[in-house]
Formats: C-alpha cells, structure tokens, sequence
C-alpha cells in the first residue's frame, strides 16, 4: 500500500495545481496591478484645485468639475427616468402578465438589450435622439440613451426581488380586500425594495463607467453649465473626459487621476451593491 | 335560517385537472362549519372558491354558483375585493405582514379609506381584543409582528382579518402548525367568534372537527361525499367512505 | 342583499364614486406597466430598425460584396476613388475576439475551478469581488493602462516601430473578458452533480484529474456559453481598444496595427460629414456589427436552453 | 467697434454658442471661448472637438453655430453655401521623440518616411531603427494639409491613425522610432517630443507667418453664407477674428491673422 | 482465510455528532457482506470508511484502524487514489459520466495511466461483459451513457467499477433505484463476481441480503449490533433489536 501515483499522474497533477493557482493569481495580480498602478499615477495627481474648477487654457490649469457634475446629472436624469419603466416592467412581468407569449417575448427584448454593445447604443442614440428627436448632444440624449441600455438591469433586479417577496404576503393582502395596485404597493414593493436599490446601484455602476455610448449623445464639452443648460448642452462625463484627456489633450497625468477617482467610484458602487444584497438576503430569512 | 353561503354545482379545474366535482353544499350563518378529508382532497381549493382567492391562480377555470346572502359571486358586476372584505381569510401558515403589529391590523381598515388616527386606534384595539391577543401586545404595538410567536401570529392575522368587520371568516388549516396551547386558544377563540360571524374551517385534525364545529363536510377526491351536523356525521356516517375516513382507515 | 351592493361597497354607498374611480386607477396602472413592459421590446425594435434603415443604403450604393469583402478601407481617397471595404474590420474583429478568447478562457477556466473547487471559502470570496471590481472598471481605463504600459511594452518586447497593433487589443480584451468567464464558468462548474465527482474519485482519480476530466466536461454547456458571451463582450468593445490598437485600417496580423467594427465606427464618426457615403458606411459597419452581435446572442440562447435540458 | 463694446460688458449678451471640429484648434478655441465667457458672463460657449470634418458639416446642417475646420474649406464646400474665415495660422510640426537625434528633414524626405520609401532611421541620418509613421484619421484638416503640402495625399503608409492631434503627440512621445504631425499650437511647449526643421526653418510662428515654414494652413471658422448668427455667436465670432484676439491666438501657438 | 477488510474500534465523527461507535468487523475475501439496519443508522458512513470516500466530506474525523490486507489504510503514507483504485465503489444513483459508454468504462484505465487502443478495447469489453451489459450495448458503445436505461446504467457503472481491476466492490445499495428486472440482474452479477472479487453491499432490502449475501451486518444507531452467517442471523439472531429488525417490528 505504500505504492505512490505514476510519476506521469504525479505530473499532470503537480502542473495542474500550478495553473489553477497561477490563473487564480493571474486574475488577482492584474487586479493588484490595476488598482495599483492606476493609484499610483493618479494620487499625486489629484488636488482640491482639480476637482472645483474646469480647465483653463488662458491660466494654462485643469480641472474636472463640469465632468464631475456631468456625470452626476447623467446620473441623476437617467436613473429619474429608468427607475420607473424598469420597476414597472418588472411589476407588469412578475405581477400583471397574463399572456406566457407576451413575458416570453418581453425578457427575450430584456436579454438582447443586454447583449448589445455600447457603440451601438451610442450611433442609434445619435441618430434617434439627437438627429431624429433634434435633441442637442448633451446630458438629455446622453441619458435617454444610457436609459435604454440600462433598463435590462433594472428590470431584471428588480424582477428577481419581486419574484422573492412571500406569496403569503400578496395572499393576505388580497384576503383582506386589497385591490393589486394596492397590494403591490403596500406589501409587494416595500418588500423587494433592497433589490431594486441593488439594481440602481448598478445601473449607477453603468453609467459611471460607459464612455462609447455618450461620445455622441452626451458630447465631449468641458464646460461648466448649469444643470438645465447641460441638458441640451454638449457634456463630457468622467469616462469620457479620461479618453479626450489621455487621447487628445495629451494630459496623461490627469487622465490617471479620473481615472483615479473612476476605480475609487467602482470600489464603493460593488461595496454598496454587495452590503444591499447581503442586507436582501438577511431580510428575506 | 338561510345559508349564507351556497355552493350550487360547483366545478374548478386546474389547467386540466378538475380539482372540484359538482360540489353542492349550504353554509348556515354564525355557526362553525369544518372540512374534513385526506390531503388533496379539494378542501382548500373548495375554500378559496368562497371568496374568490382563486381568481389570482392562473389557469383556473370554476363552473357553477357559489351564492353569498342568495347572489353569486361569479357574476362579471361582482367585485372581488368588495367581496373578500366581507369574506376574510386566515391561512394556515400565518402570514403577518412585515410591519408592526398595529400596522397589520390596520392595514385592511387602512385599504378601505379609513384614515383617522382614533378610528384607527379603535379599530385595531377591538380586533386584538376578539382575537385575544390584545393583552399580549398592547404593549408593543409599533414593533414587528415578525418578533410574535407562531401561536401569536395566528391569532394577529384573525385580528386583521376582523378589523375589516367581515360575516365570514374562512380558516385554511389555521392551527395545523401550531402548537396545542395556541391551538387550543385559536379553537376557544372560534368558538367564541361564531356569535357575531360565521367561520368556515378546513382542518385535518378530526378531533378538532369533532370539538368545535356544528356542521362538518367531509371531501374525497373533488367531491363532497357528506355534510351534516357533526355529532351526527361522527356517530352515524352515512356513507362507508366517510366512516372509514373517521375511523382512521385511510387517509 | 343586492346584487349592487357586492358591486359597489354594501352598506357604505357614498363611496360608490370612489370605487369606481378606484377601479378606473387599477385598470390605468396595469395599462401603464404593460406600455413599460413593452417599451423594451419596442427599444429593441428602435434600435433594429433603426440600424436596418440607416446601414443599408450606403450598402447597396457600395454593393454588398465590395463593401463585406473589400480589402480596402480609404473612403476619403481623391487620387484614386474612395474604397469602402471592411473585411480588414470584420476579420480584425475575429481575430481579436478569437485572441482573446484564447488567452482569457485559459485564465476564467482555471480562475473558475480555483474558485468553485478548491479556493478556501474566505479567499473565494475575496476573489470573486476582485472579480466584481475588474467587471466594474471602465474601459476607457483599461485603454489607458494598456496605451501607458502595453503598448511600449510590447514594443520594447518584440522591437516592433510601433506596439499599438492587435496584439496589445487581444491583451486588453483578454482581461476584459475574464469576469464574465469567470463568473458563468464558476456557477457551470457548480452545478455538476456531486455524484460524477464521487465515481471518479471511487475509481482512484485524484481531485484535480476528476476537476479537469470529469467536472469540466459535464459542465460543458455552461462553459460554452461563458466563452460565447466573453466573445459577445469582446466583439462588441470599442473605448479600451481605441487607445491601444493603433487605428490603421490594415489587414489583421499580430503586430499590425488593426482597426476593429467598433472602432472603426468611433474614429470614422469625428471625420466623416454627415450624410457623406462615408457617414452612411459607418452605420452600415454599425449594422454589421449588430448581426454578429445577434448571432452570439442565438448561440447563447441555444447554449443556455441546452444546459436547461441536461 | 463691437468688440470693444463686448468687453465693456454694456450690452449683457445671454444665451449658447456652439463650436463644433477641428482637434487641432483646441486650444486656440479654448483660449478664445474661455476669455470671452469671462467677458460675457452670459454666454456659454462650447467647443466639442471632433475634426475638421464633422466641423464642416456641423455648421451646413446647423447642428452647431460656428464650425471649425483646419483646412481652407474645398470649392464644393463653398457651392454648398458655406463661408470660411480664417481666424490664424498654424504650422503642421513634425514631430519625433524627444530621444531622437534626428534634427532636420527636407519636404521630400519626410513624403519619403510617410509613404514608406524610406523605412529607418539611418538613412536620415538617426540612429537605426524602424521608423513608425504615426497620422491622422481621414478627414483631419491637419491630414489633408500635411499631405496636400507634402504631396502624399492618399499615398502614406501609417503604423497608427489617430483621431486627434493630442494622440499623435503621445503616440509620438511614447516611441522612440515615431515620427508624425501635429499642429503648431498643440506642439509648443511639450518636452515629450520635438520638433524637427524642415528644410532647415524651425516651425515657429515667425515662420509661419512669413511663410519660410512650408508645412502650414488655416484655422477656419465655418458659417452658412447669408444666414444670420445669433447674437451671442455673432459677438463671439467678431470676437475671434479681432484684434482683441490675437494675444490670446499667439499664447495658444497659432499666428493670428488679423489687422 | 485471513480476512481482506478488517476495521478495529473504529468511530467516526461528522462535526460534534458521532456517527459510528467503535466497530469492530472482519470482511472475508471472496464472499458477499451485507450491511442491513434501518434508515440513518451509518451503513453508507461505514462503507465509505472502507476507502476513504469519507475524506472528501469536511468536518469528517476518524479515529480507530482499517485494516486492508492487515494495512491501515488510514496511514499517511497511504495514497487513498491508489487505494480507491484496488477497493471500487458503485452508488445508489446510478452516476456514469456524461461521455459515451466506452468513455466510462474506458476511464479508469485511462486515469491509471493505460492510453494503448486496443488495450483499452480489450478491458472495455471485458468489463462490460464482467457486469453481463456487453450484448446490450455494443453496438452503441460510442452512444452517450445518459441514454441507458436506469438498470443498465447501474451495469455499466459496476463495468466502469471493474475495469480498474478492484479486489474490493463496495456498493451501496445499488439496486435500490431499480426495478425488479435490473435488480434481479444485478444480484446475479454480483454472485457472478464474488469469485473474482469480494462483494461488501448495503441494503435496505432484507430479502435480498437473505438470498445473496454469505455475511450479514446488522447496524443500529451507529453501533454494530451484531454480524454472522447470512443464514445464521436470519434463523438465529443473537440479540434482540436484531430480530426486532428482520422481523419488521421497526425500521
Ligand atoms: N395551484 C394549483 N395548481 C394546480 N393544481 C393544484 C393547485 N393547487 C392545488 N392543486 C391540486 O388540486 C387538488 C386539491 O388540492 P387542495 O390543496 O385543495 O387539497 P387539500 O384538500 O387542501 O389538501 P391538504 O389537506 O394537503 O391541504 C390536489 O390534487 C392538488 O394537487
Ligand atoms: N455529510 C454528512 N454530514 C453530517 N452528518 C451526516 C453526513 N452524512 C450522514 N450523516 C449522518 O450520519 C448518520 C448516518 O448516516 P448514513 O448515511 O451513514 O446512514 P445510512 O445507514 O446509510 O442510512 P440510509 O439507509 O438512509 O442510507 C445519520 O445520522 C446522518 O444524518
Ligand atoms: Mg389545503
Ligand atoms: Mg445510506
Ligand atoms: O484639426 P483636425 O482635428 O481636423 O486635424
């Protein structure tokens, strides 16, 4: 019994165990590296002065505050509009659908919004929006455009919480009286709503990192606007001011600190993402 | 008395199982009604057709009348939620609300426009009271009802099904996962509700049967093979199958 | 009792005007969630139409066969006549979608049997949100990275003139695709049944044999469709691979550099004078790209029906 | 004139203008725009750079009130009732890495290196290595003007085609064996990468403007002939082509060309 | 003869909770040993001690000796792949890969090293014909093994089992999930085998550890109450739960 594997098996054994570890490194090195490098070359590079004022050819300084406000109007216009149509969808699937062809063909629309990429999203939104609906480039058709290829993670967060909530619960809502739009609203929606806070999270996510789909709709302005001017007003966000800075302007420095400030935004929008599911999933025990 | 409610030739598929067979069965006012028969049998589905709980499965298809005080609640003029609040339902796995505990009871005065704070309050201490569980809780009203025992919770859902003021009270199994002391206080408590309501109750437990109800039916495969006042349909069944249901031959 | 006071509310008749508005409400709600519902369905329906119409005409002017199997891409060309042909994009787009797959699926699958199989359960967990966050980053920060560190790496590394050529493109969507491999080849591997793992091991295979000869295999469809929807992501990324692919219209090889059907979209869009033939070739290009993209989402469906049915 | 009242501030001018083109006019327009919304408190005025073309083409279809294009506008263009202005001049440098110890190329050289008849370094006198020719995507009025002048047009054979003036820059800045063209403007001041002289002038703006720097071309600001702008973005554009403007011009590396 | 298996006061832990108390139990060579006790009494936890399919489960501890061939299998220096490859195991649930049928049988073999064509050839055969499945599927050998019938997977699992040449077959209750045919099929094979190999098989059937078996195990709440001659223990039992048990008074 003391017999030992062949020295092939030992082998393949030994080497497979070498990979695995290796791939499992290789991801977690380069996550390292990234997060690492880009810190790096982006701190120092970040200061108050960056953050608050825009850039300045006759000062010959940068800034990105009309990008940060940018992004925080996108933000803010896009999700005002996804959040109902994606709630609603999902209440119409999970709650309303009475016709098994009608969802079926509703989440094969969800699932191919899904798979499309961001560029095209950008040209039909260029083309709808801007050129068709004669909206300017700005943060209006910047974010009808992220609506529409944001709407599958809302919906399908969203309907996944809804599908969650205890049928007992609609049951006893219904049992008392309780017409649906009414039971929907009292019991059903405040019950999924870690999830769809869990959806916005990364729909948030989304926006914050999608550049290809704003070039066209969103614009590539710089400058500071008030909210309702950069509706209508060309409006670089983050992303998209990091591809003009680094291919353009030839500011590299600048581009690692958005950059910078991207990979932080990522780290706290999947941290809050992850604390709202695992509050989900306490809740629903 | 008339029946207040009446099942007239009743038959319910789901899909295409027919799950209910020409039920016909008559239930008095302000007595305590029990169905009884092995699991699968219908009781529940038959229940549900009382106040149209059914109408939120999909797939289900009912033929026939069930008459509340002598109309049909299958009519298209009929509705569902107008009937369900006269109608009310406790289940048998109690299903509060994840609200406190005074919101669960409002909840139902709430949905039918009641919104004064002193109505409200009335309301809810009333129905705690019929449910007799108010002194258990009168003290900690605005906490969650999930922190209730099972036993407690149970009777929490009767006091929300009370405070809409239904005539009818349909128990699915309502004490089939408590304990025998909350059991026993569920029963006490049904006993005493019969004198304002009527209580429509589906247990297994034959005993249970036996103790509280004045009628019992009993169901076996979609069909009603008996009803009758249940000293009787206990101590003279007249049907076999009935008899060796009672006698612990099958089910 | 009448059959009215079911209908409207019994004993309480002066809410019969609230019941019925409340049924109107009702109604309107669910009317109002079914045009939500449908709205998807009719952003889907936009966006193909609205690339049919708009890719088509410069199509047919091009001529079909000269604008898919062109092999050249000039369409500002005076002296000799502009040329709109995109097979240099097409293939480039494989070719970079194949490399990446190559070098990435190695990485997601051994990632992925670490993670499902042996990873302790803490540092799993710890892995999988480093996944998260490396699904996360933006890609115009890959871009970045790869343009300051690939690509004059690559350079120095083969002595190439320039390291903006696919191969940097292959690298940055490599990693780019490694979460979704990741993650989709994790939950595969998951769920294989316990008792094939046990037979193995019954019949004296180690663990790592019985993981890469067995559970591999028996997850076959999951791993498909991973691979399929890391070349879904691939094909469709334009901002990462902008900034480190070089950008000349070349035919595809490893060193040149390579312009793909996204990019070739985003530099042509800043160029091309709207309502040019040019401009119209870009959406062309655009609608071509929206084929591909369909075709891996049918044989993403095939892969997870099939995993339905196993 | 009407400038000088803009900058007294008298008439409180209000609303948007957009600039839409040429990445090579960056930072002329950048100059220009940012002092004169400091001037105008009102105004806004915005500059999305996308290229000369799409510039072009902005300002025909109206999508944005003043285009900017870094080539004289074609004939046809003007047919298509479009009106160039020039607002500077600006010289396409050539650049190559910092490291390079290239100094000086002839026009006929530098078609040679873009058009791949001469393919390393050595045989202009740098160290060997194979030269990367580093251009501009199809439709950058630099592209247009460094090949019209070169006579390369169509003819180049390039390692990267980038879509703006600032990418050639840093490719060029990124790669000892990289040589490409950029705008004057874009150029000066950057220690990443050098200029060359060709034919032996140095590309400076004196050179430019007297025209011993032959690589050059206009900086173009694009209207529709006959159509009226509005007020703001006709004070903006009266703004541009003053005198008033030509600090501004010459800070930004161009040559200003009004008197 | 000297026994091949033989355990010394062996206990077994899962976590807190201890799963077998000190068994002590021989298995002779070329015989047939049944386990029987009811339901949760450790009959599968001990078999899997026997080679070492419990270290896969964490939280497993192990204290006491199997003896194989008067070796602790529970040494260090014991390598459990090459252990499990001279004691083989078949499941409950029939689990063969999701390859072809000559993919399964094949490997075994394959794992230990074997790649020539036609060698493998010859053992597939061999064992197919072994676990007496050969003329059912040897026209379909390259076939999926999924598309077997639940008997025939079992079959070909035990061929898959036999094709690394194990002395030892566990098997745990390996005909539980199959008809009577299969089961019959597979008794047989099983005193086909024992001349080869030696047969250790849990059952919950005790008419077929009566027909098939030369020992009997009888275990009860993790204890070995009591093992013999199959006849032996059927006509005498020793102890009393002993024939409690075969007589069904529990279980
Ligand atoms: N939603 C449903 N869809 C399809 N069939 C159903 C559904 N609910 C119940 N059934 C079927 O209808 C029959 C009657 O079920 P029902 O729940 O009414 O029985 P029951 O007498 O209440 O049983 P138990 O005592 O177990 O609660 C059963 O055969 C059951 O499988
Ligand atoms: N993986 C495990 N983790 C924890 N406890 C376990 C595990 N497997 C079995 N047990 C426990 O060990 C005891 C013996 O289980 P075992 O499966 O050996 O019984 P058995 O005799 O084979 O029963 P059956 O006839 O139902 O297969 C049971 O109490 C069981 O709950
Ligand atoms: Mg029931
Ligand atoms: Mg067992
Ligand atoms: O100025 P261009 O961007 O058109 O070269």
């Amino acid at each position: 019994m003391g017999e030992k594997l062949s020295l092939r098996r030992r082998v393949y054994n030994g080497t497979m165990t070498v990979l695995v570890r290796l791939g499992a490194a290789l991801t977690c090195g380069l996550l390292l590296f990234l997060i690492g490098y880009i810190f790096y070359r982006g701190i120092p590079g970040l200061s108050w002065e960056i953050l608050t004022t825009q850039t300045s050819y006759i000062k010959n300084t940068v800034g990105i505050l009309p990008n940060i406000l940018n992004t925080l109007y996108i933000i803010l216009v896009a999700m005002a509009l996804v959040l109902p149509i994606g709630v609603g969808a999902a209440i119409y699937l999970t709650e309303y659908a009475g016709s098994a062809r009608l969802v079926r063909v509703i989440e094969f629309a969800t699932e191919t919004l899904t798979g499309i990429p961001s560029i095209i999203f950008g040209l039909v939104g260029m083309l709808f929006f801007v050129q068709k609906m004669g909206l300017q480039a700005g943060v209006l058709a910047g974010s009808l455009t992220l609506v529409v290829m944001i709407l599958p993670t809302v919906v399908r967060t969203t309907q996944e919480s809804l599908k969650a909530v205890p049928q007992s619960y609609r049951e006893g809502a219904t049992g008392l009286g309780a017409g649906k739009w009414h039971m929907i609203r009292t019991v059903v929606l405040p019950n999924a709503v870690d999830g769809i806070v869990t959806g916005c999270i990364l729909a948030v996510g989304r926006i914050v990192s999608e550049s290809a789909a704003l070039l066209y709709t969103a614009g590539f302005g710089m400058v500071l606007v008030n909210f309702i001017d950069s509706l209508h007003t060309s409006a670089a966000t983050l992303t998209v001011a990091l591809y003009v800075y680094a291919t353009e302007g030839g500011e590299t420095a600048l581009a690692f600190s958005i950059a910078t400030i991207l990979m932080a935004l990522t780290l706290i929008i999947n941290l809050a993402a992850a604390w709202v599911g695992r509050r989900l999933k306490n809740g629903k025990e | 008395m008339d029946p207040i409610l009446q099942a007239k030739d009743l038959n319910l598929w789901y899909g295409a199982n027919q799950a209910l067979h020409h039920i016909t069965l008559d239930i008095p006012a302000h007595e305590i009604t029990a169905f009884i028969g092995p699991s699968g049998c219908g009781k529940s589905t038959f229940l549900r057709t009382l106040n149209r709980m059914n109408d939120l499965i999909t797939g289900v298809k009912i033929q026939g009348e069930v008459n509340f005080h002598g109309e049909n609640i299958y009519e298209p003029s009929v509705d569902p939620t107008v009937l369900r609040r006269r109608i009310g339902m406790v289940f048998q796995k109690a299903n509060p609300f994840p609200m406190s505990i005074y919101d669960n009871v409002a909840y139902g005065p709430r949905t039918h426009g009641i919104r004064g704070r002193k109505e409200l309050d009335e309301i809810v201490e009333r129905s705690l009271r019929s449910a007799a569980i108010w002194d258990e809780v009168k003290d900690r009203l605005k906490k969650s009802a999930l922190g209730l025992s099972g036993g407690q919770q149970q009777r929490l859902c009767i006091a929300r099904a009370l405070a809409v003021e239904p005539e009818v009270l349909l128990m699915d199994e309502a004490t089939s996962a408590l304990d025998p002391i909350s059991t026993s206080k569920i029963e006490d408590l049904a006993i005493e509700l019969k004198s304002k309501y009527t209580v429509v109750m589906v247990t297994h437990n034959m005993q249970q049967a036996a103790r509280i109800s004045d009628n019992t039916a009993f169901f076996l495969l979609g069909e009603l093979v008996e009803m009758g006042k249940t000293e009787k349909l206990f101590a003279y069944p007249q049907d076999k199958r009935t008899e060796d249901y009672i006698t612990g031959r099958f089910g | 009792m009448t059959a009215e006071s079911l209908t409207v509310g019994g004993t309480v008749r002066k809410r019969r005007g609230a019941r019925e508005a409340h049924k109107a409400v009702e109604g309107g709600i669910q009317v109002a969630f079914l045009l939500c519902g449908t709205l998807t369905v009719g952003f889907v329906l936009l966006i193909s139409i609205y690339l049919i119409l708009s890719g088509l005409p410069a199509i047919r002017q091009i001529g079909l066969a000269d604008f898919l199997f062109g092999r050249v891409w000039d369409p500002t060309n005076a002296t000799t006549g502009a040329e709109f042909g995109i097979l240099p994009f097409i293939l480039t787009s494989i070719y970079g979608t194949a490399g990446a797959v190559v070098l990435g699926v190695p990485v997601g699958l051994l990632t992925a049997v670490y993670l499902a199989k042996i990873a302790p359960p803490k540092v799993a967990v710890a892995i999988r949100t480093a996944v998260q966050l490396l699904a996360g980053i933006p890609s115009v920060v890959y871009g970045l990275v790869g343009m300051i560190v690939l690509v004059p790496a690559i350079q120095r590394t083969f002595s190439l003139s320039s390291g903006a050529c696919l191969l940097a493109a292959m690298i940055v969507l490599a990693i780019m695709i490694l979460p979704s491999i990741i993650n989709v080849a994790e939950n595969a591997l998951r769920a294989v049944p316990k008792e094939y793992e046990e037979a193995s091991l019954a019949l004296g295979a180690t663990k790592l044999e019985t993981y890469f000869k067995v559970t591999l295999p028996a997850a076959g469809s999951g791993v498909a469709a991973a691979i399929v929807l890391g070349m879904g992501r691939a094909i469709g990324e334009a901002m990462a691979i902008i900034m480190v692919s070089g950008n000349v219209s070349n035919m595809p090889s490893i060193f040149a550099p390579v312009r793909f059907l996204t990019t070739g979209i985003v530099s042509g869009m800043g160029y091309a004078q709207v309502g040019s033939l040019y401009h119209q070739a870009l959406f062309s290009i655009g609608l071509v790209l929206f084929l591909f993209i369909m075709l891996i989402n049918v044989l993403l469906n095939v892969l997870i029906k099939k995993k339905g049915d196993a | 004139s009407k400038d000088s009242d803009n900058k007294g501030g008298d008439t409180a001018l209000t609303g948007k203008v957009s600039t839409n083109g040429s990445t090579s006019m960056d930072k002329v327009i950048g100059a220009l725009k940012e002092q004169f919304m400091l001037d105008n408190t009102g105004v806004t005025v915005t500059y999305d750079p996308t290229g000369s073309g799409s510039g072009i083409e902005a300002a025909s279809n109206g999508s944005a009130d003043i285009g900017l294009s870094s080539r004289a506008l074609k004939d046809e263009e003007k047919a298509n009732g479009l009106e160039g202005t020039v607002v500077a001049l600006d010289g396409i440098a050539i650049i190559v890495n910092a490291n390079s110890t290239v100094t000086d190329l002839s026009v006929e050289q530098i078609a040679k290196i873009f058009t791949g008849e001469i393919t390393d370094w050595s045989e202009v006198g740098g160290t060997a290595g194979t030269i990367s020719c580093i251009g501009r995507e199809s439709g950058s009025g630099t592209r247009d003007g460094f090949e019209s002048i070169t006579k390369t047009k169509d003819a180049c054979k390039l390692d990267q085609e980038l879509t703006s003036t600032g990418g050639v820059i840093e490719a060029v800045a990124g790669n000892p064996n990289a040589i490409g063209y950029a705008s004057l403007s874009a150029v000066e001041g950057k220690t990443t990468v050098k200029a060359v002289t060709v034919g032996g002038v140095a590309c400076t703006e004196a050179t430019v403007l007297d025209g011993s720097y032959q690589i050059q071309r206009p900086f173009v600001l694009v209207t529709k002939s006959g159509a009226t702008l509005s007020p703001a973005a006709q004070a903006f554009f009266d703004f541009a082509t003053s005198t008033a403007a030509a600090d501004l011009i010459k800070n930004a590396g161009a040559v200003p060309v009004a008197k």
